[in-house]
């Protein structure tokens, strides 16, 4: 058992000006955001560009759905550290189990808030899935599992890993002492106690593992069943809903993880060991999800059903390419990136960074192009192509949504540790 | 000891919870006609099904939380 | 059906829409609301007619405490078999309508620009219009002008009411089909231009039919689909004679292309063919036309006395037409004391030797080898000879039909009808089964010998040009009206218009060319306009709107006969008219009674008992205003129905059975053709024609009158070469002239203005699909040049040399049909070189098209 | 219970679009609301150019994507056949509209009292059809089109409160050139059987494994190079 702390750890309690004006402007943000829908909800979803399928000429999913499924996406990151912590036992992971459980709880939040944004009718939304929910629609897996099992399961995680530093915390007076206190629950850090915690977290990732790979698919399976679009119907789509979900959530821990080894933990606490297994993960997962890309696009190339090639020349030549060459260019460049790290090892932190940074921008163009163009142009009857441009509700939602979970992240490493207390990994 | 079998329970009940909420009664199983094909046999299986998942969660925080039983003699 | 109280309130509150929005205009109380009982809800269904289109279609309408929620056909009138067309079925928004005009107005400001109003009493808006009307008609009638687009009863507005005013009647027919009803007249005699006879026609010539989208002869588009579809079923073959094929629709069979104004041409060579290859029915030809006549070298039939004299084969001596056993020679030249003559048909053989094929090919745009094969098709098909027994009648059987329309509105468009009728008479298929037919009635309109007999006279002349020496045919011309009123000395026109009531029509933007049109109105010194919108005609110049009521209203005679079944009608209104709105026939009454024409002899309702054929019992009292029910009623009974209007109130239709072969076959009828002689040889043309030499006239103006119809390429060919395109104009599905532009569910449906344009002509000048293009063009008489804005639409369903754009767009008076592009009538134009030489507008007109902004 | 089903010959069908004009004031539909929509396709190269025409109404099919999707069982299939639409329980994720080939789902983008092309005061339209607001089925849920809302989705319903009384729908009774006959499919007397016995027949998009309860008869299913013409521009 460590000597007593003194004071909190990493900053907790105490925040700057600075910290204030920026969690200020997040704030403004988010509020712009809610205002967006507030506007949706008073006039009806005719203030966004979305339209009907057809005779219209719209697409009636657009950036709401593809946020769903990115924020979903991100939220794979916090699950597999853990896991892989456990499972793995890859040590050099343990200093950002916690901020990882944490980006998951808030990814998976702002998706609820993001399907919200979706239904027309979003009270009716809350009361019927609870009551009329049906196995039969790939919704029910979204969510059912997504939503509720996996949004509760990484609420369990953070809770149960949280409860030793909480009550270590708990010896500091103050005004957050009772609820350390509360979170600990009586923990006494006995060996039968960390015998318990070790083995339940073991069961814990055995348990979440299958629901992880089954969550994200399903929500591949909301595209990827629909035979009535061309460019959704594929048997890769389960998959590679993963794999880009393991992009976008790993490259979202390393700018994370880069922020509190700038700001708060420093570079003994947060060394580049942690960057390095980062960075290779991502390289790897990018290397697949770039396979995956290559492979599905043959496919719709080479067998070209009309209307299958009709969405892909929309997207490699058409309306969407500017989207479309991009979002590659923001996988390959950063793929480029982590393949010189690999070699060269320990190199600066920025390049990885700005890679996380970049394949996330590339996570939400993907998902968008996954989610519009099929509907624009992938109807197999005769429509004329039709056309979606996102209005500034759209984007104001958004951007709300993305604010509000920095801030809610922000405000919970000033609530409690970010990353284990000195002395509490053992 | 009490401990295991109530965590065992509440996984058994969790996720059988699950299997027949999901199989029997939010279930897909008869003519697409029939009502079950746009109802649920139960009104709030889905919901009942959550409960599964969430039970089965929840058995770990009991596992680790509840008090043990033989404490005060370990003193 | 179960009353929940949802259905309830969802009927009070639509009641409380239309009571609120008359509230604002009347403050009184209002139809729909006394109409609505708190009590639960009361269904029927009442019967009524279609307004909107040509043909009033038979409706039943659904009524929830007498307001009506759905109009649908009327199963038992023939024309539409419960159906209706879009048109049809939409026009219920436009009945409860708010931009309705609800009371009468009368203008507050000047006129030639948007106009504003003060709502004023029917009273008060009649007395205005009858003062104005009494003070020109002391002076001259004639210069009180009764103008309409459609007339819904041409017994009780066409004839009495403008007979009881003594005024001017000017119609749409110069804008719509004249040319060739006057053609049909003047050769055969029926008055119509030309439909096939579908229950047994094998070949159609769909001629300048844009069938799937507009109506033909006689009726409104959905009889002669219906007729189409069955005849198809039966293998009928189909020949779309077009520049367009968008109207025959899987329908047809075969395309033939055709330049614009080209069909006198086509029609000449493929006589010239029907003639080399002998498919000629000498015996029709002989007995009941013009063809043997003997014709001398001045061009006029030989005669002895007045009788016109044949060559008798059998005798080999010229005898008087219709001298007992002569076998008349239809070839050969005669000396008859000593001038040499030929036979008509002999002079026709002549004239057409030169218009091969080849030589069509040239002028028609449509390869020879093609014409060549259609002409072979047409004698094969005819079966020249072969008889066929219709219900126990036996009769020649010529199933060769020609739809011919609209295509009349040409500057050949007179000529065009009579050389399509020549080849028509070649093969005997004029009257015959199968054959064609001009009316639903096989009956001899008096224009057969008036237009026989014109006298034209000397300056100065009516405005409307008749017996002229510029238009001696003519069927009174709002186009040349309008010319005549701005340059009357021109024409010899001494006495201009200067009162005008506009019954449903809205010429400022329907009839070309706008401008000249828009000029004409600016001068009249009042203008009524009677309609339930505030027309653009009526924005611009009305100094008083009357509202009309739509389809509320009682009306007719209405016939609703299918051609193939004998049926009548009458509109019934399904519910009051709404707000202040009134049925003509009432307004007419009122007006008649102010200006001191409704009573006493030749009185309005005097002149409605002759027009009406109401025998002396049920005469309508002249000294008593009878209602608009009261009139019908007599009418019906007259017609031989006992209950009167009310069959129709009840039933909505009269049916008395099929109509007989002697009704509708020529060849069946007795005398046969009513016994006339059909003018294979128009001889009196020729006659005009030298009148109007001598009188001085242009050429221009007489060389189209001609015996036998000759080719010339029309005037608009002269326009410099860079007006490259011709533009032509056509009716959509979902819209009526300009009558529905604002019917909220058809605009939605057929939006905006666009020029459709060939694919390669677009790209040659690179104009994108959708792209803003100028279209210009071009008078090739005066020079003038007009110009308009549209957004081009490619399609191959049009020749590279042709662009179109359809008619319905322009408005501007109602939230739904403004800001939807420009009218073609702006590019048209009219006069000299743009109409027939009966006066009737042609809808052709070379242009240029570059991409807006190149400029 | 009989199995509705519709059939549409396509050699007597003149692209006139009353049948949209007539479902849509017997369902008193808002603006850019098409349950029905007439495909006008040009086909070829000039001179060889060919024009036809192609009704397309919901295709009620028997394996229907957008059933099988629906969430919340707003959308389900009725033992006669008909793909119903309950307006009450709809939540507006439109998901039916996504999974549907066909292009028939329609979303209420806005209020639909504002969607009735002119001001009506209290919102409904004067012609508004009270039928529509009854309960039908055996569940006695409001699937005719009474119920609709802002937010919620809407597809033809076979004029449900037509065919419950033993008419046709509004589309059917109105084709001038009866194009399209409905009726029991099961009943081999009625004038769908009839039709499907007379010519060949075939259905749209049977690739993807619908089963639709239209069939067509007459010309063929759209091609490759069918270019749709006259499109509908209505957009709200």
């Amino acid at each position: 058992m460590a000597a007593r702390l003194e004071r909190l750890p990493f900053g907790v309690g105490h925040t700057s000006g600075r910290w204030k004006l920026w969690m200020a402007v997040l704030a403004a943000i988010a509020i712009l955001g809610w205002y967006g829908w507030y506007l949706e909800l008073s006039r009806g979803m005719i203030v966004t560009g979305l339209r009907n399928i057809g005779p219209m000429g719209g697409a009636t999913w657009g950036m709401d759905v593809a946020f769903i499924v990115y924020f979903v996406g991100v939220s794979f990151a916090g699950i597999t550290v853990a896991a892989l912590v456990r499972l793995a036992d890859v040590k050099a992971l343990r200093p950002i189990a916690r901020m990882a459980e944490a980006l998951t709880v808030v990814s998976l939040v702002l998706a609820v808030f993001a399907i919200m944004y979706d239904l027309g009718q979003p009270l009716r939304g809350i009361v019927n899935l609870f009551r009329y929910a049906r196995p039969q629609s790939p919704f029910f897996g979204t969510f059912t599992l997504v939503i509720s099992g996996y949004l509760f399961a990484s609420l369990v995680y953070l809770y149960l890993g949280g409860r030793r530093d909480a009550a270590r915390c708990a010896e500091v007076p103050g005004r957050l002492q009772r609820f350390y206190q509360l979170w600990a629950a009586g923990y006494g850090d006995t060996r039968e106690e960390q015998e318990r915690r070790s083995r339940a977290s073991f069961w814990l990732a055995i348990a979440i593992v299958p629901l992880l790979v089954v969550a994200h698919s399903t929500l591949g399976f909301v595209f990827g069943l629909q035979v009535g679009r061309p460019g959704w119907y594929s048997a890769l789509q389960a998959p590679s809903f993963v794999l880009l979900a393991g992009v976008s959530g790993i490259g979202m821990l390393i700018v994370i993880a880069a922020v509190v080894r700038r700001t708060v933990a420093g570079t003994d606490r947060l060394d580049d060991g942690v960057f390095r297994w980062l960075g290779n993960a991502l390289m790897i997962l990018l290397l697949a999800y770039l396979y995956f890309m290559v492979v599905e696009l043959l496919t719709s190339i080479y067998t070209g059903a009309e209307r299958e090639r009709e969405v892909t020349e929309a997207l490699l030549s058409g309306r969407y390419a500017p989207i479309y060459w991009a979002a590659v260019a923001l996988l390959v460049i950063p793929l480029a990136f982590l393949i010189m790290r690999y070699f060269r090892r320990g190199a600066g932190l920025t390049t990885l960074v700005a890679s996380g940074v970049m394949v996330n921008l590339s996570a939400m163009a993907k998902r968008f192009l996954i989610v519009v163009p099929s509907q624009t142009h992938g109807t197999l009857l005769p429509y004329q192509p039709g056309s979606y441009t996102p209005t500034w509700v759209e984007w104001a939602e958004m951007a709300g949504l993305i604010a509000f979970g920095a801030l809610l992240l922000a405000v919970f490493a000033k609530l409690f540790p970010i990353m284990p207390v000195e002395g509490s990994e053992s | 000891m009490r401990r295991r079998i109530v965590v065992l329970l509440m996984v058994v009940a969790g996720f059988g919870l699950q299997a027949v909420t999901y199989l029997f009664l939010a279930t897909p199983i008869g003519k697409p006609t029939d009502d079950s094909f746009s109802n649920p046999r139960v009104p709030f299986a889905p919901a009942l099904f959550i409960l599964g998942v969430v039970l089965v969660f929840l058995a770990a925080v009991v596992y680790e939380v509840l008090p043990e039983n033989g404490r005060r003699e370990s003193r | 059906m179960a009353i929940t109280r949802r259905t309830f309130l969802r009927g009070v509150g639509a009641g409380g829409v239309a009571a609120a929005t008359t509230r604002l205009v009347l403050g009184g109380p209002e139809t729909l609301l006394a109409q609505e009982t708190p009590s639960a809800l009361v269904e029927d269904v009442v019967p009524t007619t279609c307004w909107i289109g040509k043909q009033d279609c038979g409706i039943l309408a659904r009524r929830i405490n007498g307001r009506v929620i759905k109009l649908e056909g009327h199963p038992g009138n023939p024309r539409n078999l419960g159906t209706l067309c879009p048109k049809g079925v939409s026009q219920i928004v436009s009945l409860y309508d708010p931009n309705r005009v609800k009371t009468p107005l009368v203008r507050t400001n000047e006129k030639g620009v948007s106009g504003t109003w003060r709502r004023a009493t029917w009273d008060e808006a009649l007395e205005l219009t009858a003062e104005r009307i009494k003070e020109v008609r002391e002076r001259d009638p004639s210069l009180v002008v009764w103008q309409k687009g459609r007339s819904k009863s041409k017994e009780i507005y066409d004839s009495a009411l403008t007979y009881a005013l003594g005024c001017t009647k000017l119609g749409h027919g110069t804008y719509c089909s004249d040319a060739g009803y006057r053609a049909c007249e003047y050769t055969i005699g029926p008055t119509g231009v030309l439909h096939p006879d579908f229950r047994y026609t094998q070949l159609l010539l769909s001629w300048g039919w844009n069938a799937m989208n507009a109506g033909g002869n006689k009726f409104c588009w959905i009889v002669w689909n219906r007729e189409l579809a069955a005849a198809k079923e039966r293998g009928l073959k189909m020949v779309t004679i077009d520049p367009r094929i968008r109207g025959g629709g899987p329908a047809s069979d075969e395309w033939l292309p055709i330049k614009p104004g080209s069909d006198l041409a086509l029609a000449l060579a493929l006589a010239n063919v029907l003639i080399e290859e002998g498919y000629v029915d000498a015996g029709y030809l002989k007995t009941y036309t013009n063809a043997p006549y003997l014709v001398g070298e001045d061009g006029l039939f030989v005669r002895k006395g007045d009788e016109p004299l044949i060559w008798d084969e059998r005798t080999a001596k010229p005898v008087p037409v219709g001298s007992k056993g002569a076998e008349p020679a239809l070839e050969g030249e005669f000396d008859i004391e000593g001038q040499k003559a030929k036979p008509a048909f002999h002079l026709l053989k002549e004239h057409v030797a030169q218009n091969t094929p080849e030589w069509a090919a040239g002028a028609c745009g449509v390869p020879a080898d093609r014409i060549r094969a259609l002409a072979q098709e047409i004698g094969r098909i005819a079966q020249i000879g072969s008889t066929i027994v219709v219900d126990g009648v036996s009769l020649p059987h010529r199933p060769v039909g020609v739809m011919f329309y609209h295509a009349a509105q040409q500057e050949l468009g007179f000529q065009a009808t009579r050389a399509i009728l020549t080849v028509l008479m070649l093969i005997g298929a004029v009257g015959a089964v199968g054959g064609t037919m001009m009316d639903t009635k096989w009956e001899i309109n008096d224009n057969y010998a008036a237009l026989d007999a014109a006298t034209i006279e000397d300056p100065p002349y009516g405005f409307t040009l008749k017996y002229s020496k510029y238009f001696p045919i003519n069927s009174g011309s709002p186009s040349m009206m309008a010319l005549t009123m701005l340059d009357p000395e021109k024409y010899g026109v001494d006495t201009t218009p200067e009162v005008l009531i506009l019954h449903m029509a809205n010429p400022v933007v329907s009839f070309p060319n706008v401008h000249v049109q828009r000029a004409a109105y600016e001068k009249l010194k009042f203008v009524a306009v009677i309609s339930p919108w505030l027309s653009e005609t009526a924005d611009l110049y009305a100094d008083v709107v009357l509202p009309a009521a739509t389809l509320e209203k009682y009306e007719g005679p209405i016939s609703a006969s299918d051609l193939y079944t004998s049926a009548k009608t009458a509109r019934v209104p399904p519910m009051d008219p709404l707000w202040e709105s009134r049925g003509e026939i009432d307004i007419y009454l009122d007006l008649t009674e102010k200006v001191g024409v409704l009573y006493g002899e030749a009185g309005f309702i005097d002149e409605m008992n002759i027009y009406l054929e109401l025998p002396e019992k049920l005469k309508l009292d002249v000294e008593e205003k009878p209602t608009p029910r009261d009139i019908l009623d007599r009418w019906a009974k007259a017609q031989g129905i006992h209950e009167g209007i009310e069959v129709f109130e009840k039933e909505g239709v009269y049916v008395s059975g099929p109509q007989a072969p002697s009704t509708i076959y020529g060849f069946a009828t007795d005398p046969v053709f009513g016994g006339v002689v059909h003018r294979f040889y128009g001889e009196s043309l020729l006659r005009y024609q030298q009148v109007m030499k001598d009188k001085g006239a242009d050429e221009i103006y007489w060389r189209d009158y001609t015996p036998l119809p000759i080719w010339r390429p029309p005037t608009m060919e002269e326009s410099p070469s860079e007006y490259d395109l011709y533009l032509i104009s056509y009716k959509l599905i979902e819209h009526k002239q300009s009558r529905s532009s604002f019917v909220p569910l058809l605009a939605e449906l057929a939006g905006a203005q666009r020029l459709e344009m060939n694919p390669r002509t677009a790209a040659a000048r690179a104009i994108a699909d959708g792209q803003m293009a100028w279209v210009e063009s071009q008078n090739a008489v005066t020079g003038e040049t007009r110009k308009v804005q549209v957004p081009v639409r490619v399609t191959e369903a049009i020749r590279p040399d042709v662009v179109g754009m359809p008619h319905h767009f322009g408005m501007w008076t109602h939230p739904w049909s403004k800001n939807r592009g420009p009218t073609p009538n702006e590019l048209f134009f009219t006069g000299e070189g743009y109409v027939a030489n009966t006066a009737d507008q042609s809808f052709h007109v070379k242009v240029r098209v570059y991409p807006a902004g190149g400029e | 219970m009989p199995r509705y089903g519709m059939v549409i010959d396509l050699d007597r069908c003149t692209g006139c679009r009353a049948c949209m004009e007539s479902c849509k004031v017997e369902n008193n539909t808002p603006e850019a609301t098409f349950w029905m929509y007439v495909f006008r396709f040009e086909e070829g190269e000039y001179p060889d150019t060919r024009v036809r025409f192609m009704p397309r109404p919901c295709m009620h099919c028997d394996n229907a994507p957008c059933v099988k999707v629906c969430p919340v069982g707003a959308r389900y299939k009725r033992e006669d056949g008909l793909v119903a639409t309950d307006w009450e329980r709809c939540i507006g994720c439109r998901y039916c509209e996504v999974a549907c080939p066909y292009g028939v789902n329609t979303f209420n983008w806005t209020h639909p009292e504002e969607q009735y092309y002119l001001g009506w005061e209290d919102g409904a339209p004067p012609w508004a059809n009270p039928d529509l607001n009854e309960p039908y089925g055996d569940e006695r849920r409001r699937i005719a089109g009474g119920g609709r809302d802002e937010g919620v989705i809407e597809k033809c319903t076979f004029c449900v409160q037509r065919v419950e009384q033993g008419l046709d729908p509004a589309c059917v009774h109105g084709c001038p050139l009866k194009a399209l006959v409905f009726g029991d499919l099961d009943d081999p007397e009625s004038p769908p059987s009839r039709l499907l016995r007379k010519k060949e027949a075939f259905r749209l998009l049977e690739e993807v494994g619908t089963e639709p309860r239209v069939h067509y008869v007459g010309g063929g299913p759209p091609s490759e190079n069918s270019k749709q013409i006259d499109a509908v521009e209505a957009r709200v």
